[in-house]
């Protein structure tokens, strides 16, 4: 336990200090210690928080986050978890991995003191509703079960997390081929359809529109691209298609949804079901159609290896046209020392599916961590850990994230008028983020994830089809769910 | 007539064009991630890989500085502390399990118990377990026993983990020695003590010297136990490095390279100045001198 | 067959192991290579098998140059120090091991290993691993194993050096009885100048690469060509005395022993070459001096330092102030250390070295 | 012998009792292993028998033989095995011939010997870690340097991760590489432990290079070659990182070694119980494996008796 007491100064000078007439509080010297993985968004809330906080109730605080590496981040916090270590006050964690640690006793349930405290009301209906769906509820309340109860904090409902860093994929594509005179003609020509030049193209952009985009990008070594002689191939689409922890459901996910699909609906239980809704015609169609853009893909696409990091350098170096990868992936591209594409690149929504009425389905899986509270905490701690998190979700604060390269989960923050100039993605990530669900939140989330993966994988390296991995998908969840009785 | 010096085992200048030739392919991928180590992200991710290029230092910066997010100043890293701690307990923990090892080796070399085999092979075992199904009991003795972070926790672990592999090849080199000369030793009034340092240790040098290379390269990279059991203090380098492995970009191939090979200079040395030993003859060196 | 040398010289880097070696051995001749150690006797031997190349000069094998040919293509059999009996073999397939490369049948190789082994008496222990011998078998199967083919010669490189005293005496015999049916040249290296004196036909005493002296085993104790072989050869060693010679008249010779006495003995009559002044060493071999109880000519007075009794004869340490003595005497000679006793050099036995190491003898 | 003990009395006496003198050697080992090996080892064994589910609150009950029958009956298992088994062979037999033929190279003494021995010792000097990652890199279609170099005489772009015995090879390939080193040095060390003049005798005695490696070499390496392969077969076992990085098991789960399958029971379905269950059997295999490459060579050595 690293709380340490120390009495500082005399109660009454404490009280004098509080100039309040309410018992006495104590100030104390209080360590949070923080589980937060290695990278610039986690990096900044601890900067900001040596400059920035002062506690509320008096005490020394000490935010003392224990950066761990990416990859190895759900290994460790697993370890410490499931061992009893008890060595974390928060930590920041995947919204899919809610259920296995709430389930294990190591997330604190928040309902109680959000609905006590008038402060953390007020952010959590400030909220977006999918950020407070995805990150917060557990058993998952979808955002339109949240919206039909019309309260916040909704009764019945369990809360936990709140957003450290909200996170949602848009289009990453090359300004200077898209909106080349040359080639906007020979696509317009070819398609009879506008090459997306301007964010307004983006927003009518179909995944048809992605697929000729990628037939049409498609060079070869010493083919001429926006007039200059290539060195190398060239490919003018990729999104996430690897094998490894959730890098082709996410995007599969979204294809299913905006077809009309499913996947398991967890606030269903128990009457959802698996096999005949994951495997579906409507489901097959869409993963089908998400296979066949692979073609136009670089061809670390048929490894299954091409994965959010992958499409990312791909990008980087100048190799394809326009990806979809997460916001919080963006700043490199940027960055001249990282990006040959760093003075080239736009952004803009994700491409979706077009309804009969015209207008595009961008339903989307959503990424991001929120960060959680632990069980074993003093009540002064957990105060004070409170107190963190309304310093965090102030709108000073997020607007002073943003600026550095996170994003906020804030209505309120993200209608300034400011915003959406502080970073080039952020007019796509407010539109994107309406579109956002999530994926199970339940213990086995893992399990299901792992086998799906691998079906997928399957499908992508072109040893089945997407009906056959739709189909064990189903019989594997069907099974697993009905034996851990999620399944009547 | 001068005739060329011919020797058995021995070969000339023509030899060493052969050898070097494989092993240069042999090393051309450790030189190439020296090479990364020098090379801008865009350079390491060139079409075609680049092996001429201009090179730059920033890689070496930035293991040991990283640039602040609000304020773009330079922070240290703290890298210069995990070399040490890796040093430290690498060396500590092999050190520690060749003691160790020796006494029991020497002792089921020269003194078998009954069932000698056995226990020699339930010692092996131990080291066939899949390490992650004991971590969590470790973990959890590790925090009742307040060895969880602290340098004592994972040196303690290390030897143990070094100790099977110890006491089987120090073995193989005692079971080589005669033990005749020992008994001659004896004989002549010598203490069990100096016959075990005076004349066993002595010729085994060698065999030591193997061992004590073998155990460190297998402990200095491990990763998963000093994921964790090390603390913020105690962490070693394979664990910092994986910070380069994804995040905000995939692999940072340059960091990466430029702390594999920072990492690579101490293990590289030791076993160069051993090698020496390493190779010298083991029986023949014994025999002749 | 025989064994020619022809300036034979090794050099390691700056150091010369063997220099400018001429030697001959014939057919069925034992040749003893006898010198202290680094003295470049190995490798000699060494080159004569083809394991090491010469640096200069040539090797010829019954007649043919194989100056540059490797030990493999020089049909040489050698016996190492150190036995070199593969450790993974039983005793009977290092016997037959030589025989592979023959191209024998498999009964004609039985037919080999039976006949040595009866030769060496190794018949007991034909099933068993070098490391199950004892020192001595493993000696008679080394030997074995080089006189099982039929080679242009036979080299042994210090073969008894590794037995106990015992065991050496017995193998001496053994080995002298097979190598004398064996009809082909013979050079054993050894240190032990017994071994070398009893087993050899010539001996040929190397120092610093060089060879001293070649020459019968009685030859090369009676009349050693130098100072050197004189001290090296024989036990106990022999006294030398640095001394001046003062007058000589024929064989007989007045010398001035450093140290203030003076001795009169018949020498070999080339002294008379020798003018009056100049300095020598007088060799005498321990068992060539006499106790007396009178002053001589031929003697000196001395005092009896340390009384070695050896079975039949005493060793007796004397001094004359400046030289330390050894003598050899019957047992029953009372002696007591400390006495003042004079001693008589034999006529005729005391050998004149010159200033440059030389004998001067009368060939 | 240690004829001072006798001159103490009580507890010292009784310990350094030449008797009890193997034994007291072996303690300090034999402790340390104790409660840093064989402890843990013997509470999972204990898990092993019950539903532990880490996460999760319920009290677990006791199972008996259930999980073994569980892990024992699920193909996903055996596929995993098969897997493992066609690596761990492959890259085992892959370093040995590799090891072997360096350690031949480098038997012999020639200059600039210890420089070049090390631009060869020094892959296994990396981490895992590394290695993974940048073997990956050299495999990619579009950066890498084997697909760069292969291109020249493939018009296709060269994808070797694209299939099964693709990517198999791709993780036997960095295995190999990466421990090759280790067997080559054992085998070192037992070659430069059979004494010169044995090799000389051999020349003397006529016998070709062929029959002087069988008489001579191979029965001084024999005990060290073995010794490699057990390492490297326990080690290959346990091979986890490469795999994870290089391939995930991709694709789909073709190159999912034990060891990564046990990691995901482990920790990310936290099958506490199940995997400790998969770990005995995986133990167990080990095991079996291990006596019998003993086996063999202990009935070698009772042939040449």
């Amino acid at each position: 336990m690293k709380l340490r007491k120390v009495i500082k100064g005399i109660i009454a000078v404490s009280v004098l200090a509080t100039g309040m007439s309410v018992a006495p509080v104590l100030a104390a010297d209080i360590t949070i210690t923080m589980a937060a993985p290695d990278w610039p968004p986690t990096r900044f809330m601890k900067e900001h928080f040596d400059k920035s906080y002062t506690s509320p109730a008096g005490h020394t605080t000490t935010l003392d986050m224990d950066f761990i590496p990416w990859p190895s981040f759900y290994e460790r916090v697993a370890a410490s978890l499931t061992s009893g270590e008890q060595k974390y006050q928060m930590i920041v964690t995947d919204s899919q991995w809610l259920g296995a640690f709430v389930e294990g006793g190591y997330y604190m349930n928040l309902t109680d003191k959000i609905a006590a405290d008038p402060e953390l009301t007020a952010i959590l209906q400030d909220l977006h509703p999918a950020l407070v769906s995805a990150y917060s509820t557990y058993p998952h309340k979808t955002r339109a079960q949240l919206e039909e109860i019309g309260e916040v904090p909704a009764p019945g409902v369990a809360y936990y997390g709140f957003p450290q860093f909200p996170d949602t994929y848009v289009t990453f594509y090359r300004q200077d081929i898209f909106c080349h005179e040359g080639e906007m003609a020979a696509f317009q020509n070819k398609y009879g359809t506008n090459l997306p030049c301007s964010y307004e193209d983006w927003q009518d952009t179909d995944w048809t529109k992605w697929g000729q985009v990628g037939e049409f990008f498609r060079r070869a070594k010493g083919d001429l691209l926006a007039g200059v002689a290539l060195d190398d191939d060239f490919y003018g689409i990729a999104y996430q298609a690897g094998k490894g922890y959730d890098f082709s459901t996410m995007q599969t996910n979204a294809f299913i949804w905006q077809q009309g699909g499913d996947i398991w609906d967890e606030s269903k239980m128990p009457t959802a079901q698996a096999e005949g809704v994951v495997n579906s015609d409507v489901a097959v169609k869409a993963f089908d159609e998400y296979l066949s853009y692979l073609q136009y893909m670089p061809p670390v696409s048929q490894t299954g290896q091409m994965d959010i990091f992958v499409i990312q350098d791909l990008f980087m170096q100048g190799k394809v046209g326009a990806i979809i990868d997460w916001v919080g992936l963006g700043e490199p591209v940027l960055d001249p020392s990282a990006s040959k594409v760093h003075d080239k690149s736009a952004f803009g929504p994700a491409p979706g599916s077009r309804k009969n009425d015209g207008s595009i389905d961008r339903t989307g899986n959503i990424g991001g961590q929120p960060f959680v509270l632990t069980t074993w905490n003093e009540d002064e701690v957990v105060d004070e850990a409170l107190n963190v998190v309304k310093w965090w979700l102030n709108s000073e604060t997020q607007l002073e994230a943003v600026s550095n390269g996170g994003q906020s989960g804030l209505m309120s923050v993200m209608a300034d008028p400011s915003y959406n100039g502080l970073r080039p993605w952020n007019r796509a990530h407010v539109e994107m983020i309406d579109w956002q669900k999530d994926v199970w939140h339940i213990p086995e989330f893992f399990e299901l994830l792992t086998q799906q993966q691998e079906e997928f994988d399957k499908a992508i390296t072109g040893q089945i089809s997407a009906k056959e991995a739709l189909d064990a998908v189903a019989e594997f969840q069907q099974e697993l769910l009905e034996e851990g009785d999620y399944i009547e | 007539m001068v005739r060329k010096h011919r020797e058995i085992g021995k070969a000339g200048w023509g030899y060493t064009a052969t050898t070097s030739i494989i092993g240069f392919i042999y090393f051309f991928p450790v030189l190439w991630i020296i090479l990364t180590a020098f090379k801008t992200r865009t350079d390491a991710l060139a079409t075609p890989p680049k092996l001429f290029f201009t090179p730059t230092l920033d890689n070496f910066t930035s293991v040991f500085y990283r640039a602040s997010i609000t304020t773009g100043s330079s922070q240290a890293t703290d890298m210069g502390l995990y070399f040490f701690n890796s040093i430290f307990i690498a060396g500590t923990s092999v050190g520690l399990a060749l003691i160790v090892g020796t006494l029991a080796a020497y002792a089921f070399s020269r003194f078998p118990l009954r069932g000698n085999d056995t226990y020699l092979f339930i010692i092996l075992t131990t080291r066939m377990m899949p390490p992650i199904v004991v971590i969590i009991p470790i973990f959890l003795m590790f925090r009742l026993s307040g060895l969880a972070g602290t340098y004592w926790g994972i040196i303690l672990l290390y030897t143990a983990f070094n100790i099977p592999f110890s006491i089987w090849l120090i073995k193989s080199f005692f079971d080589e020695l005669n033990p005749e000369i020992e008994d001659a030793a004896r004989m002549d009034g010598s203490t069990e003590g100096r016959v075990f340092f005076g004349f066993c240790i002595p010729q085994i040098l060698a065999g030591l010297s193997a061992t004590f290379v073998f155990g460190l390269i297998l402990t200095w990279n491990e990763f998963l136990f000093a994921l964790l059991l090390t603390g913020v203090e105690t962490r070693t380098v394979p664990v910092a490095m994986a910070r380069t492995l994804g995040g905000e970009v995939g692999v940072d191939y340059g960091l990466l390279a430029a702390i594999v090979t920072l990492f690579l200079i101490p293990i590289f040395f030791v076993t160069f100045l051993l090698q020496n030993q390493l190779l010298r003859g083991v029986t023949f060196g014994t025999v002749k001198k | 067959m025989t064994i020619e040398l022809k300036k034979l010289t090794k050099r390691f880097g700056a150091l010369t192991a063997v220099d400018s070696v001429d030697l001959t051995v014939g057919d069925g001749e034992v040749l003893c290579l006898l010198g202290p150690s680094g003295c470049g006797k190995t490798t000699t031997l060494r080159m004569v098998a083809g394991l090491e190349l010469a640096s200069e000069g040539e090797v010829y094998l019954g007649g043919k140059n194989v100056s540059d040919r490797a030990a493999r293509d020089r049909n040489v059999a050698m016996s190492f120090q150190f036995y070199a009996l593969y450790p993974s073999l039983t005793v009977a397939e290092n016997l037959a091991f030589p025989l592979y490369g023959e191209g024998l049948s498999k009964t004609e190789i039985e037919v080999r290993v039976a006949r040595i082994s009866d030769t060496l008496q190794l018949g007991g222990i034909l099933n068993r691993t070098p490391g199950q011998l004892a020192e001595g078998e493993k000696q008679r199967v080394a030997v074995g194993r080089s006189i099982i083919r039929d080679p242009t010669c036979f080299l042994f490189d210090e073969p008894l050096s590794r037995l106990d005293v015992q065991l050496r005496e017995e193998m001496r015999g053994e080995i002298k009885l097979v190598l004398q049916d064996l009809s082909r040249p013979t050079v054993i290296v050894t240190h032990d100048q017994l071994e070398a004196l009893t087993m050899a036909d010539r001996i040929a005493v190397m120092r610093d690469g060089r060879i001293e002296q070649v020459d019968t085993p009685h030859n090369v104790f009676q009349r050693p060509k130098n100072l050197f072989v004189a001290g090296f050869i024989g036990t106990p060693q022999m006294n030398l005395l640095t001394a001046t010679l003062t007058a000589s008249n024929g064989a007989n010779a007045e010398f001035a022993i450093s140290g203030g006495q003076t001795i009169m003995i018949d020498v070999d009559p080339r002294i008379s070459e020798l003018s009056p002044g100049t300095d020598v060493t007088l060799g005498v071999r321990p068992r060539n001096l006499e106790i007396s109880n009178e002053p001589t000519p031929d003697g000196i007075s001395t005092t009896i330092d340390i009384v070695e009794p050896m079975g039949a004869e005493t060793l007796v340490h004397l001094s004359d102030g400046q030289h330390v003595l050894r003598l050899v005497t019957d047992w029953r000679v009372p002696l007591n250390e400390g006495d003042k006793v004079h001693t008589r050099f034999l006529p005729g036995t005391t050998h004149i070295f010159t200033a440059d190491e030389q004998v001067l003898r009368t060939p | 012998m240690a004829n001072t003990a006798k001159t103490r009395s009580g507890f010292g006496a009784w310990l350094l009792d030449p008797k009890r003198r193997g034994a007291l050697l072996v303690a300090p080992a034999i402790t340390i292993l104790f409660v840093m090996n064989i402890f843990p080892l013997m509470w999972s064994f204990g898990l092993s028998f019950f539903n532990y589910k880490a996460s999760s609150l319920k009290v677990p009950t006791f199972k008996g033989f259930d999980n073994y029958g569980k892990v024992l009956t699920d193909e996903r298992v055996w596929e995993r095995f098969q897997t493992t088994a066609i690596i761990v062979s492959s890259s085992v037999i892959m370093q040995l011939i590799i090891g072997f033929l360096m350690a031949m190279m480098f038997a012999k003494v020639f200059p600039l010997r210890r420089i070049v021995l090390m631009l060869v010792l020094t892959p296994m000097m990396l981490s895992f870690v590394s290695v993974g990652v940048f073997f990956k890199l050299f495999y990619e279609p579009t950066f890498g340097i084997v697909s760069f170099v292969l291109n020249f005489f493939t018009e296709e772009r060269f994808v070797l991760l694209g299939s099964p015995e693709g990517a198999i090879l791709g993780i036997v390939i960095a295995d190999a590489w990466m421990w090759s080193p280790f067997v080559m040095l054992l085998v070192l060390a037992g070659l430069v432990s059979v004494p010169k003049y044995l090799y000389e005798a051999a020349e003397i005695d006529r016998a070709s290079k062929w029959r002087t490696f069988w008489t001579i070499t191979f029965p001084y390496i024999k005990s060290l070659l073995l010794l490699a392969v057990l390492f490297r077969t326990i080690e290959t076992f346990k091979l986890f990182d490469v795999v994870y990085i290089i391939t995930d098991g991709g694709p789909g789960s073709t190159t999912e070694t034990i060891a990564v399958y046990l990691y995901r029971t482990a920790f990310q379905f936290f099958k506490t119980s199940q995997s400790s269950a998969l770990a005995y059997i995986v133990l167990f295999i080990v095991i079996v494996l291990t006596n019998l490459y003993l086996y063999a060579v202990n009935r070698r050595e009772e042939e040449v008796e």
